[in-house]
């Protein structure tokens, strides 16, 4: 019969069409290097747990797509009127139900589904474990950038204020604490776990872990107003050593620039950028020659004196410690890739080697707008200062010194 | 929704089709299931603005630091003058269900009387509750002072304004009922309003005013 | 009861109704029942779920419109033809456009248009309370959309999460627009839910128990008790976003201990309900349109409206899984992973029904059956990447990636959607007294399935390789560039199909004007009700009511069945179905006034955005427009039919305009209080 | 009053206090169109305007006299009384833990009771059609449900006392924002 074989027809091209959309699905599994935010692919402890519940549960949800969309379509090839049939002969069999049948198809779904709710509460309560030698971290999400605060000797002070790239040792848990000055971000590194939001007035907890040293990427998923979309970040996991070292440079105020044009620069920026920014020791309106510290001052925007939200800005004490700037838009170093977006997992190093690119930070002091949309009137953001050229090249001659 | 579905088993058993033509499905009017459906509808929206007291009306002494001002508008408040119009607003339920009782005997000039009372009680209780704001504002808490001030501002101004309206129908239905005569129904749909508004009363004066 | 006959000695004579009382107010009654003028005064609930129809057709256009510029601006990365301030406003407006300016009114279109019909009424139970919701709703759309004309749409996102919706973070009129807008169209569907639950529970035809309706009614229905009960919460979220944004209230500051949580929640409880709200509709639609074009009956009833109901019941019970990334903590997320994980089982035996239905049956593949298999066969993606995000640890690597984007549009569109075109092909018929043509609507079809998967099917890739949601651009780095490009070029296959579909319904109607074909009752061998009856549907509804004794009464007395249970015809249609052209059946009077109330309303909202006296006309003419109704007779008491001493079949006084007639002023009270509710809008910030 | 106030003897065949639930309540309450009370008004009088509301005051035939309704009005006035006098207690027991929680004990029963008094009698839910009863109930419950669970996901189950945070650092307030417009 015509419709018989029709449906067998609807059979296989229905299982292989849903095979090739499974396949689809499933090439989201592919390596971070492409896809630096991919979800597929954990890289570390808590990541690996949500992994190993995703992947049956996927399992399932596609054996029910498939028999349901196949049968779908086999029963529409089945059972489709034939033009020579006629009203009256062969008519359907009047089923109204089968009771038998419908507890069944509640009771099976409902039983798969307690089987899943089983591994699912088991995974939710394994979230919260940390391992003995578990750092702290507290995150702080501000329009449109990340700051973290790392107090390493656990004696209330903070040691370390760096923002955009988070540095941890890897193979050790890292406890954050997420908070909030504004309104609601989440912050998300997909190789490590899920995200967390950060809510102002709430400190919310979350654990991550590097399995390898790297760079993995992140990225701000609740919604946070204009430059949501770009408000990215990066955790770099180091080996222990290289860990340590990193701490001890940034526990150490950098170095007093020598050359003219760099002392320029630190005059600039005392008169044009510590309002907002920080260097560990240095005062706006301050009077040379400078002193830096080795502590930042972790109330910072509170001791200008001023409410505005943009006078909270990335402390830059060792702006050159880190990979990328401006949110995790540019590269501080010259590179191979042309964006700063990257995953790297296998090495990282603790002090970043290359030369500046200066280009991206004078593109970035000529106009932050440009590079990333912000509404300083509102304060929310970086304003254009309108520096000169020359100012602008002194201010890059001193950045490039803070390492 | 799953007493619907009893209603429905329960239904199908017997079915007899009434022969006044008047009658409704259920038996109930129309005008008084669409009051009940109503005002379960506003138990959601006056549980919604409890909440939001409930939440924050310790904010502003349990967190330090905030801005605004410190004070609780629940260290404000004057149990006694405030049980008073709570006594008014509980003998306007009874003025109002004697309205009814008049209307469905017919009696009119009873039920207008009773209707016209039960008005006036409400004004008072509404008096009673500006009173009582002007003063709160006078001692320096105004809608804007901090946030437990605006839930209790905004949770008593919503059960205000449902008083409000209440009194503009019954003067409405006494206005209607010089003209027209008013059927009992009508009457008892504007009653259960009322009666609503007092049991939502009820529970704000226990719940915002007298737990500490 | 003679209660109402006994005098009172003491009673004035002003109590007498001496005459019956006169509309008083400054129109006279409108009387024009055709003509374009009578669309604006009309009561018919007929008219009135066909212009919820096109209001909400058209403001398609406007959300598809929107979608095409993000799908434009996405095309490929680092796209600047919009500005990131823009994309979020039309992210935002599409967002909300969407949901509340076409899903819902469609639905609402549905609900009004066909409720009366298959319980066997007149009418619904309130006439004019259900015009007052459509005014509401249309001019509260319209008064939305004018943001655009007042400085940008709304740009903190549909869910305007506090504290950056309020006016220090988003300073703009846009989110005012947003709270005020949605407080407006929010009186309008309360008062359509109260009205149609009311109908369904008390205007059933003598014999039309609630289990022998049919299942749109009931997934209707159970959208209206939803929305009843939903509305009022979101109603108390957005009364406190607009007095944190007019009024500096500090409901959300942080600073002065407001909690960003409270927003949350209270939005997700009506979020949640809002979801089954948008989808139980078009569940109904399908459970229609599958068994009359298989030919059998619809596979386990009452598990169908049991399942109905139980999806609508445990709605209630897992808003939080919106909120699993949200930090509230691991026994909250416990709950509501394993809450929302079971509401899955409920849907599953929606699908599973509808499959037994098919199975066996003789079907025929109308425009309106393929977009019911389609929304059996899309939706079930939609409930499967459903279930992957209820499992909560998986769901905070989803939530807000294009993977939610994918999981929702396969369920709104691909199911909401799909549904109510499926219900368009179907009841056009019904409605307009013409057919849409077959061979566009396969065309349409088509395309639209094509176009959707390509626009959305990617997205779950997007999502799983980390795209976010709400981006207005990315990096080339991010390889997200391939799938962007295909769902841009899906979407606009969308676009060409939906092209399709608005010639197909202009070239059907000038074919029907140049040769009309009458459809007959029943063009497609239907169950339910309405196709007893003549198409277009005549302004009454039903020349008699129908005295049901089933479950599919008017398929039954058209089929009887053989030994083997197999389809027999016992009558021709011709003799089950009513005949045209009754006359003298009494129906509801139109009314001005419920256009006059609801042009106050957003009036007084601009006066609240902009300048607190703005409002005061506004308040007037909503005033004046309660006046008005109150003192006007349901029933007009000049319209002829002295229909209580008419004791005619034809004018059996059952119909809805009888009963709202026999309690009018309870009614005018009753609605009084609906519309004095709808009046705190005004009253409540001011005072 | 006695019970002969009420029309209800008109109705004959019931009687008006004795468990009203019973009669209206019952399996078949719902479905009232069948319901004795409507078929006798229908009955005795068939020529009247009682047509109009004959059966839509069906509900009333068992409602409470008017006695009875001040008896509950004197009931809820008493339970008032004994609701603002727990504003006292502490000045006249003495302060303390317990004087609180037992005051907030009663005072949250007596709530109960007389929102049930108001409801049930005033508002004759328990004399009505057993629909009303379970629209109302059932909203009710829903507000009741949804807002506690939402106040305890904010206020208990949060984050900030996590065990395994043993002493998370303090919250850092939001910047204070300018002054809107």
């Amino acid at each position: 019969m015509r419709n018989k074989r029709n449906a067998t027809i609807a059979l296989v091209l229905g299982t292989l069409a849903c095979l090739v959309s499974g396949w689809l699905l499933l090439r989201g599994a592919t390596s971070l290097e492409t896809f630096p935010l991919n979800t597929l692919n954990p890289q570390g402890r808590k990541a690996d747990i949500i992994y190993s519940l995703v992947v049956p549960v996927f399992a399932i949800a596609g054996l029910v797509f498939i028999l349901v969309e196949v049968g779908v379509l086999w029963m529409a090839a089945r059972f489709r009127r034939n033009h020579d049939d006629v009203e009256g002969v062969g008519e359907p069999v009047q089923v109204h139900g089968n009771t038998g049948l419908e507890i069944g198809w509640t009771i099976v779904p409902a039983v798969i589904l307690a089987v899943v709710a089983v591994f699912n509460a088991n995974a939710i309560l394994q979230m919260d474990d940390t391992n003995a030698d578990a750092i702290d971290v507290t995150v702080v999400g501000q329009q449109w950038w990340w700051e973290y605060r790392y107090d390493i000797d656990s004696d209330g002070t903070v040691d370390i204020i760096t923002a955009t790239q988070m540095v941890i040792p890897a193979g050790r848990d890292v406890k954050l604490a997420i908070q909030s000055r504004d309104v609601i971000h989440s912050f998300w590194i997909p190789a490590l776990n899920g995200k967390m939001d950060a809510v102002p007035g709430r400190t919310h907890p979350l654990v991550i872990e590097a399995a390898d040293p790297g760079i993995y990427e992140g990225q701000c998923t609740e919604f946070c107003g204009l430059s949501h979309g770009v408000m990215r970040m990066q955790v770099k996991a180091l080996e222990p050593a290289a860990y340590d070292e990193w701490v001890q440079r940034m526990t150490t105020a950098p170095e007093q620039p020598t050359d003219e044009k760099a002392l320029a620069g630190q005059e600039v920026f005392v008169q044009q950028c510590t309002s907002c920014h920080q260097i560990n020791g240095l005062e706006p309106g301050a009077e040379a020659p400078y002193l830096y510290a080795d502590l930042p001052n972790p109330n910072y925007g509170e001791d200008v004196g001023s409410t505005l939200l943009s006078q909270n800005a990335p402390n830059l004490t060792h702006l050159m410690m880190r990979d990328t700037f401006a949110g995790n838009l540019l590269d501080l170093y010259q590179g191979d890739s042309a964006v700063a977006v990257e995953t790297t997992v296998g090495s990282a190093e603790a002090v970043p080697s290359g030369e500046p690119d200066t280009n991206n930070l004078k593109k970035w002091l000529r106009n932050p707008e440009d590079i990333k949309p912000m509404d300083p009137e509102n304060n929310q953001g970086m304003p254009n200062l309108g520096l000169s050229e020359e100012q602008i090249d002194q201010l890059v001659a001193f950045l490039v010194t803070l390492k | 929704m799953a007493d619907v579905a009893e209603i429905a088993h329960e239904e199908i058993e017997d079915v007899e089709f009434p022969d006044d033509s008047h009658a409704t499905s259920t038996g109930i009017s129309n005008p008084k299931l669409a009051m009940w459906v109503y005002l379960a509808s506003d138990a959601l929206l006056f549980g919604g603005l409890i909440s939001t007291y409930l939440i924050y009306k310790n904010r502003p002494g349990e967190i330090p630091g905030l801005s605004g001002s410190p004070v609780r508008i629940s260290e404000l408040f004057d149990i006694p003058f405030t049980s008073m119009t709570t006594f008014i607003l509980l003998m306007s339920s009874l003025t109002m269900v004697m309205s009814v009782t008049s209307a469905m005997r017919n009696d009119q000039v009873r039920m207008r009387l009773w209707l016209g009372t039960t008005a006036l009680l409400g004004a008072l209780f509404l008096g009673g509750q500006i009173y009582e704001f002007t003063v709160f504002v006078s001692e320096g808490l105004g809608y804007t002072s901090n946030v437990s001030s605006s839930a209790f501002y905004t949770l008593t101004g919503f059960h205000g304004v449902h008083v409000a309206v209440g009194i503009l129908m019954l003067v409405a239905m006494l206005g209607m009922s010089l003209r027209q005569r008013i059927h009992a129904e009508a009457v008892e749909v504007i009653g259960l309003y009322w009666h609503f508004v007092d049991i939502v009363w009820v529970v704000i004066f226990t719940i915002v005013y007298l737990i500490p | 009861m003679t209660i109402v006959h006994q005098r009172s000695p003491l009673e004035l004579p002003s109590g007498e109704p001496l005459t019956p009382p006169k509309p008083l107010g400054v129109f006279s009654r409108p009387k024009a029942t055709s003509g374009w003028k009578s669309w604006f005064t009309t009561v018919d609930h007929k008219k009135i779920g066909i212009m919820y129809g096109v209001a909400s057709m058209l403001f398609f256009l406007v959300g598809g419109f929107e979608a095409l510029l993000i799908r434009l601006q996405l095309a490929v990365p680092g796209n600047d033809l919009l500005s990131a301030d823009l994309y979020n406003q039309v992210f935002t407006m599409h967002g909300l456009t969407m949901i509340f300016l076409v899903v819902m009114p469609l639905q609402s279109a549905f609900a009004n248009y066909l409720l009366p019909l298959q319980i066997g009424a007149r009418d619904v139970a309130f006439p004019r309370m259900n015009a007052l919701s459509l005014w509401v709703w249309l001019l509260g759309a319209i008064f939305f959309n004018t943001s655009w004309l007042f400085g940008g749409g709304a740009n903190g996102g549909w869910f305007a999460y506090a504290p950056n919706s309020g006016v220090a973070f988003t300073p703009g009129h846009g989110m005012d627009f947003y709270a005020v807008g949605l407080l407006i169209m929010g009186i309008g569907s309360t008062v359509s839910a109260i009205n149609l639950t009311v109908t369904v529970f008390n205007m059933r035809t003598p014999g039309m128990s609630m289990m022998r309706m049919p299942v749109f009614t009931w997934m209707a229905f159970i959208t209206q008790v939803l929305l009843v009960f939903a509305l009022p919460v979101i109603t108390v979220a957005l009364f406190l976003l607009m007095f944190d944004r007019l009024f500096d209230a500090s409901f959300f500051d942080v600073s002065k201990g407001g909690d960003p949580f409270l927003w949350e929640h209270l939005f997700w409880i009506f979020g949640h309900p809002e979801v089954y709200i948008m989808i139980l509709p078009s569940f109904g639609i399908v459970s229609e349109v599958i068994p009359v074009f298989s030919r059998k009956p619809i596979f386990g009833y009452p598990f169908m409206v049991g399942s109905g109901i139980a999806i609508g019941f445990m709605g209630w019970g897992v808003w939080a899984h919106h909120m699993f990334a949200s930090g509230m903590g691991p026994i909250s997320v416990l709950a509501f992973s394993l809450a929302t994980m079971f509401i899955a089982v409920p849907t599953g035996v929606k699908i599973l029904n509808w499959m037994a239905t098919m199975y066996g049956g003789r079907l025929r593949f109308t425009t309106a059956m393929l977009f019911s298999i389609a929304l059996v066969a899309m939706f079930t993606i939609g409930g499967l990447s459903g279930v992957t995000h209820a499992v909560a640890p998986a769901d905070t690597q989803q939530t807000d990636t294009y993977y939610i984007i994918a999981h929702f549009h396969y369920v709104l569109f691909g199911g909401a959607l799909l549904g109510l075109f499926s219900g368009m092909y179907f009841w056009y018929p019904k409605m307009f007294g013409h057919f849409l043509n077959e061979r566009l609507g396969k065309w349409h079809f088509w395309l639209m399935i094509i176009g959707f998967n390509a626009t959305f099917g990617p997205m779950h890739m997007l999502g799983l390789q980390g795209m976010m949601r709400r981006t207005y651009t990315y990096t080339d780095g991010q390889g997200f560039n391939v799938w962007n490009l295909v769902a841009t070029i899906g979407a606009f296959t969308l676009a060409v199909s939906i092209l399709i579909f608005m010639y197909n319904v202009a070239h059907s109607y000038r074919k029907h004007k140049a040769n009309p074909v009458d459809p007959g009752p029943d063009p497609w061998d239907a169950r339910s009700l309405e196709w007893m009856i003549p198409s277009p549907t005549p302004e009454y509804n039903f020349a008699e009511l129908v005295v049901v004794e089933e479950f599919d009464e008017f398929w039954h007395r058209k089929y009887g069945h053989d030994e083997e249970g197999r389809l027999v015809r016992i009558a021709k249609t011709e003799d089950v179905v009513q005949k045209p052209g009754a006359t003298g059946i009494h129906l509801p009077s139109p009314s001005y006034w419920p256009l006059v109330l609801a042009v106050g309303l957003p009036l007084v909202g601009y006066g609240l955005i902009f300048n607190l006296w703005w409002a005061v006309p506004g308040a007037l003419i909503t005033i004046m427009g309660i006046f008005g109704w109150v003192m006007e007779p349901a029933d007009d008491p000049d319209g002829g039919h002295e229909h209580h001493e008419d004791e005619s079949p034809s004018d059996d006084p059952e119909a809805a305009a009888e009963l709202t007639d026999g309690a009018e002023s309870g009614e005018a009270s009753d609605e009084e209080t609906v519309a004095a509710d709808a009046e705190q809008t005004e009253e409540a910030p001011v005072g | 009053m006695n019970e002969n106030d009420t029309d209800a003897g008109h109705f004959g065949k019931e009687d008006p206090g004795s468990e009203p639930e019973k009669s209206s309540g019952g399996e078949s309450a719902v479905a009232a169109p069948p319901s004795p009370v409507v078929a006798s008004s229908a009955g005795d009088d068939p020529d009247v305007d009682g047509r109009h509301m004959g059966h839509l005051d069906a509900g009333h035939t068992h409602g409470p006299t008017d006695g009875q309704y001040f008896t509950i009005f004197w009931v809820l006035f008493a339970l008032t009384a004994l609701e603002v006098s727990t504003y006292f207690w502490e000045s006249w027991f003495g302060e303390g833990d317990a004087v609180r929680r037992v005051g907030v004990t009663v005072l949250l029963i007596i709530m109960v009771i007389k929102f049930f008094l108001i409801a049930g009698f005033f508002m004759h839910l328990r004399f009505d059609s057993a629909l009303v009863r379970r629209v109302f109930i059932f909203g009710l419950i829903v507000a009741m449900v949804i807002y506690t669970v939402a106040m305890s996901a904010m206020n208990i189950w949060t984050d900030n006392g996590n065990p395994w945070f043993d002493d998370p650092p303090p919250p850092i307030t939001t910047t204070t924002v300018p002054e809107a417009n």
